[in-house]
């Protein structure tokens, strides 16, 4: 915040009164029960200061108290728009800790999973953003599409939200017979939709206008504070953990091909079947965050058709799930994964026992929240809602 | 009895409308309930304007003056509007020195008004019948330098009655130059002088 | 004089001196605003009063539905009252603007308290 | 009308052996009885009309159907429930809130946008169907139209919250900014038709829809469009709906309110729209005349009879509805496609675009008038219409300077009757 002894200091005539904001717990735009007060002087915001914890719910220490399969529920509710992601997530620092490797139609099975569980996500990131800017019907939109990724993931396990499908081990069953075919005949009729959503939101003149130079974070500053996935990658750091992780995680991917969705010289790969980079747009601003989430979508769906086509060829079991009391091997895992708001990160302690000793997420809403305070510096008050949604957070994850 | 003569009836109900709602601002020590109030005293006001026949007036004083001036007002009460400045008594000696010459001058005004047989009011027959005029037109062409409500007159009668437009110009510039003024009062400016460091 | 006015009006054409009479309430209110009240928008209201009680005037006198021979103002009636609402308007933008500077510079709108300039 | 019913009063009454005299003041009561409860009606039913038809209309383009059951098909009765749930709602005040204001807010909205209706006229002809006929019309419903933004002013700052606080203030510089072009536009069509009178305005429109407005020259066309803008702001409808901004301020001005009260302040919003929408119609659209004059080719006017004049204006009537209708459904349909604007964005639309453009559009009427008087668009391409443009006071005013005696205007008296107004301009035309 500025000081009176800053020269650069606007002074105003007129002089309105700063007043403090509760923006939440209970607000249309918080995304949950974020809570933001906001030091406003008439419309514009000096700054903002999340609180949280209105979602605590201890998952950390249910962890210690737990074993790993009987934790992966927990794990659902973390991020619960991609809980498919957050199982993933936590049984692979398991599987690290257990030094076990799933079987090849497994390793395919999680990869097709955990993409339609980013789908699924960023649907809901994009017409939640829109929702943010004041147009309903996106929302709307994005849920219809879901609704069939919750259908299809419905199929897989009974769930439609909290899955606890892929588990420890491999995941709790096999894909089911023709399932493979409805996955592929969705993402055929996905694709063009997407074209639509271009339409109506990045390429909308408003939506520009709202979005683009609007919360402009640098590559440090994206860096400095810790911030992961598609926040990180919309200020042009090239950086994503199912290239760059760790052995165990990326070889789940190994094989595919597969590009980071960053800009490169004024470019996004294979950027020519998307709208233009409007020229009001800065890099690392809100709009670059949307279009990375939407360009990772199109991504996602083609890294699942390659995991449909591995997945059908591949033979053997999909795994084998770890027993539910079986004691961990004595030592510590920490793990990070790429979840569709960035890198989800589980840490384990283990002294022999089914029960682990020790357990913790880092999360990556909490860091790419923490980026909101700098962001909405002398910003506008209907900015904030478009740059907080721009950051695309999910308060399950940062509360925990 | 004669029948009820309506335009009379409307002109106590927007009168006493006007009346009272200028009252309640006197009164009134809230300084937004005060510009409620007048925005209320004025719209009937707009309402006598009506019945005197002057529609375009009557539409511009709601236009500018109630949807405009006032909204501004409201404005400023708003940007102003701390607590100790709210409610702002007046002091009772205020009131009765007030009361005293207020009085007095409304007795003598309403004295001076009524004390001219012809200013009492018309006779009934004279304007049951008087043809609705358009007078946006005239106004119009006032304002432009014609008058039209002259052409009938004596020629050397017409010479003193000119039209406005020489008026209509300066009020343009007038209003055009209070504005920027305005502007520059009430604008965000940045420190010309940056603070001696040290 | 009064009570056989007010039961004339029921039936008769109300008159010059009828508009006069309310353009005279306002006005006194609107003086009596100016004098007495405190707050620098209130005096700014009683201003409009004032102004439109003397509008009220010029309309009436500008009205041939409500003379009946005195002297008339016909056209020069309305236009004038045109003039004023405007620079009603211009008025009420810059008494607003200093109003607003009084309460930066001051911190208070209290009319009584711009006395610095006393000898 | 009052007459009439004094009359229909006599007749019914004369059995009892009483007497109605002409001018008696039932029937001027009864007369503005009946054109208040059909305003009010308009407004109150009008907007469950239109709430219905935005939750269908939304539900539509979102994939939804809408609501379905009330009512038995299309769910049509869904507003009626609403508004019975709205009513038996606690009526809520926050304990800080100006307790009178509060309470009076909403109505100050709803009675401005019920006012505006008295000056628009629903079929024109010799015998419009107005409820108060005023020279200055178009003035007039413009003025009150921007009286509407009192009661959100109140609202927001006798609810004692901060959200409603800020909702108030954008209403305020919003409405007054955007009240400037709203007035530029609509001076457009004045300036064609050389009245501020809406009847004269749409009579002038009567014939095929190439006599509307909209299409009397370029500059009219674009200046619809920045009406259309302009309209939508200043009723408050997204993209413009900065004062309720539900992502940024809960629900702006009215965050506190609740119920009947709450209710108001909606209809309102849907009275607004209406009325901006049949001014649009008026304005630019034919008013009452269709795109092809049906009711004159089967000679259903005024001149050839009460009765058919009567089916004339019934047709006329339906037309301005289906126009405003249709102007609501537009703003519908915008309000559910765009994302929402900025306030300072919202501010620049209207001083960088919107004012400009209808300034230059309204030089451009001028232009077009000066030099083709009378002659429409549509008239250049086919053979040359009638004009119908009045200029009453340019004729009049050679008579100032030159040869007096000819008070062309004073005798033409009221504004309404166009005969002598044509008469007048047959010889003019260029």
């Amino acid at each position: 915040m500025s000081t009176v002894d800053d020269p650069r200091t606007i002074e105003f005539d007129v002089r309105t009164d700063e007043m403090l904001v509760n923006m939440g717990p209970q607000h249309p735009s918080t995304h949950g029960v974020l809570r933001l007060v906001l030091r406003t002087d008439g419309e514009v915001v000096s700054e903002v200061t999340p609180h949280l914890g209105y979602l605590h719910r201890c998952a950390e220490k249910i962890g210690e108290n737990l074993t790993p399969r009987q934790f992966i529920p927990y794990t659902d509710r973390m991020d619960y728009l991609a809980g498919m992601n957050m199982n993933l997530g936590w049984a692979l620092a398991i599987e690290k800790l257990m030094k076990y490797e799933p079987p090849e139609k497994g390793r395919h099975l999680r990869v097709i999973i955990s993409e339609m569980g980013r789908i699924a996500s960023h649907l809901v990131g994009m017409g939640a953003y829109g929702l943010d800017l004041g147009t309903f019907s996106p929302f709307l939109y994005a849920f219809r599409e879901r609704e069939r990724i919750l259908d299809l993931f419905e199929e897989v396990c009974g769930a439609r939200l909290t899955y606890s499908y892929i588990t420890v081990g491999g995941a709790t069953a096999d894909l089911p017979p023709g399932w493979l075919e409805k996955c592929e005949a969705f993402l055929t009729q996905l694709e063009p939709i997407i074209v639509e959503y271009h339409t109506l939101l990045t390429t909308n003149s408003i939506f520009i206008k709202r979005t683009a130079a609007i919360g402009v974070m640098s590559a440090a500053t994206a860096i400095d504070y810790g911030t992961s996935g598609p926040v990180l990658r919309g200020s042009g750091v090239d950086h994503d953990l199912r290239r760059d992780g760790e052995e165990i995680y990326t070889a789940m991917y190994d094989g595919y091909a597969f590009e980071v969705i960053v800009e490169k010289n004024g470019h996004y790969p294979k950027d020519h079947q998307y709208p233009a980079v409007p020229q009001e747009a800065i890099l690392g601003d809100c709009w670059h965050r949307f279009y990375v989430r939407m360009l990772e979508v199109m991504q996602s769906i083609d890294l699942v058709r390659q995991g449909i086509d591995r997945y059908s060829r591949a033979s053997g079991s999909y795994g084998e799930p770890m027993k539910l009391n079986q004691k961990l091997p004595k030592g510590e895992a920490y793990l990070e994964t790429e979840a569709p708001r960035g890198q989800m990160g589980f840490y384990i302690v283990s002294n022999g026992e089914a029960i682990p000793w020790r357990a913790r997420a880092r999360s990556s809403s909490f860091c790419n929240l923490s980026v909101a305070s700098e962001l909405c510096r002398d910003c506008l008050i209907a900015d904030v809602p478009a740059i907080v949604g721009s950051l695309d957070i999910v308060m399950g994850e940062i509360d925990r | 009895m004669d029948a009820i003569y309506w335009p009379s009836v409307f002109f106590l109900i927007f009168g006493a409308l006007a009346c009272g709602f200028a009252l309640a601002v006197l009164l009134s020590a809230n300084i937004v309930r005060m510009a409620f109030y007048l925005v209320l005293s004025l719209a009937a006001t707009s309402g006598l304007f009506f019945l005197a026949g002057q529609e375009f007036v009557g539409a511009m004083q709601l236009l500018i003056y109630v949807g405009g001036t006032l909204v501004l007002l409201i404005f400023g009460v708003m940007l102003t509007s701390q607590e100790r400045f709210v409610n702002m008594k007046t002091l009772a000696g205020d009131w009765v020195i007030g009361m005293i010459a207020g009085g007095a001058l409304l007795s003598l005004l309403t004295a001076a008004a009524f004390s001219v047989p012809e200013w009492r009011g018309p006779e009934r027959a004279a304007v049951e019948n008087l043809p609705i005029e358009p007078n946006a037109t005239p106004i119009g062409m006032g304002l432009l330098g014609a008058r039209v409500d002259q052409i009938g007159a004596p020629a050397d009668e017409r010479a003193g009655m000119a039209g406005y437009l020489f008026p209509f110009e300066i009020v343009s510039v007038h209003l055009l130059v209070v504005l920027i003024g305005a502007a520059y009062l009430a604008r965000a400016k940045r420190r010309s002088n940056p603070l001696p460091t040290g | 004089m009064t009570s056989s006015l007010l039961a004339n009006l029921l039936t008769e054409p109300p008159g010059v001196a009828h508009y006069m009479t309310v353009g005279a309430v306002m006005f006194v209110c609107g003086a009596m605003c100016m004098a007495t009240k405190r707050n620098a928008l209130g005096v700014l209201m009683g201003i409009e009063l004032v102004l439109n009680g003397a509008n009220l005037n010029f309309i009436a006198f500008g009205s041939k539905y409500l003379d009946n021979g005195g002297p008339q103002l016909g056209l020069d009636g309305s236009l004038i009252a045109l003039f004023v609402i405007v620079l009603a308007a211009a008025e009420a933008a810059v008494a607003l603007a200093i109003a607003l500077n009084f309460y930066n510079n001051h911190d208070s709108i209290d009319v009584d308290r711009a006395d610095q300039l006393q000898g | 009308m009052a007459s009439a019913i004094n009359k229909l009063l006599d007749w019914m009454l004369s059995g009892l052996g009483l007497s109605v005299s002409a001018d008696s003041a039932v029937g001027y009561i009864v007369a503005a009885l009946i054109h208040i409860t059909l305003i009010i009606n308009l407004v109150a039913v009008g907007a469950l009309v239109f709430i219905w038809l935005e939750r269908k209309i939304s539900g539509r383009i979102q994939d939804r159907l809408g609501p379905t059951r009330v009512g038995g098909k299309f769910g049509w009765l869904q507003t009626l429930a609403d508004g019975l749930k709205l009513i038996t709602k606690e009526d809520l005040m926050p304990d800080g809130a100006d307790g009178f204001l509060f309470k009076i807010a909403p109505y100050v909205s709803f009675a401005a946008s019920i006012a505006a209706f008295i000056a628009i006229p629903f079929a024109g002809g010799p015998y419009p169907w107005i409820a108060q006929h005023l020279n200055t019309g178009v003035f007039f419903v413009v003025a009150v139209l921007g009286l509407e933004v009192f009661g959100v002013i109140l609202a927001g700052y006798s609810s004692a919250s901060k959200w409603s606080l800020f909702g108030a203030m954008r209403e305020a510089a919003q409405v007054v900014s955007y009240e400037v072009p709203l007035g530029m536009c609509a001076v457009v069509p004045v300036l064609i038709a050389g009245s501020m009178d809406m009847v004269v305005i749409g009579n002038q429109q009567a014939g095929l829809f190439t006599n509307w407005f909209i299409f009397h020259d370029p500059a009219t066309f674009i200046t619809f469009w920045v009406y259309l803008t302009c309209a939508t702001a200043s009723v408050n409808r997204a993209p413009f709906d900065l004062a309720e901004a539900e992502s940024e301020l809960v629900a702006g001005f009215h965050t506190e309110y609740s119920g009947l009260r709450w209710s108001f302040f909606f209809m309102a919003e849907y009275g607004s729209m209406l009325s901006v929408s049949i001014l649009a119609s008026v304005l630019f659209l034919g008013a009452w005349n269709g795109p092809i004059p049906v009711a004159s080719m089967l000679g259903l006017t005024a001149a050839n009879g009460d009765v058919p004049g009567y089916i004339g204006n019934l047709l006329g009537l339906l037309n301005v509805l289906f126009k405003g209708v249709v102007g609501v459904s537009v703003m519908i349909w915008i309000r559910w496609t765009l994302p929402r604007l900025r306030i300072d964005q919202v501010m620049a639309t209207c001083l960088k675009y919107c004012t400009p453009i209808a300034a230059v559009m309204f030089l451009g009427a001028v232009v077009w008038q000066y030099n083709l008087p009378g002659r429409t668009f549509f008239g250049l391409l086919a053979a040359p219409q009638e004009t119908f443009a009045v200029d009453e006071g340019w004729a009049a005013l050679p008579t100032t300077t030159a040869e007096p005696a000819k008070p062309a205007m004073v005798e033409r008296g009221a504004a309404t009757s166009l005969a002598p107004r044509l008469a007048a301009n047959q010889g003019r035309g260029n």
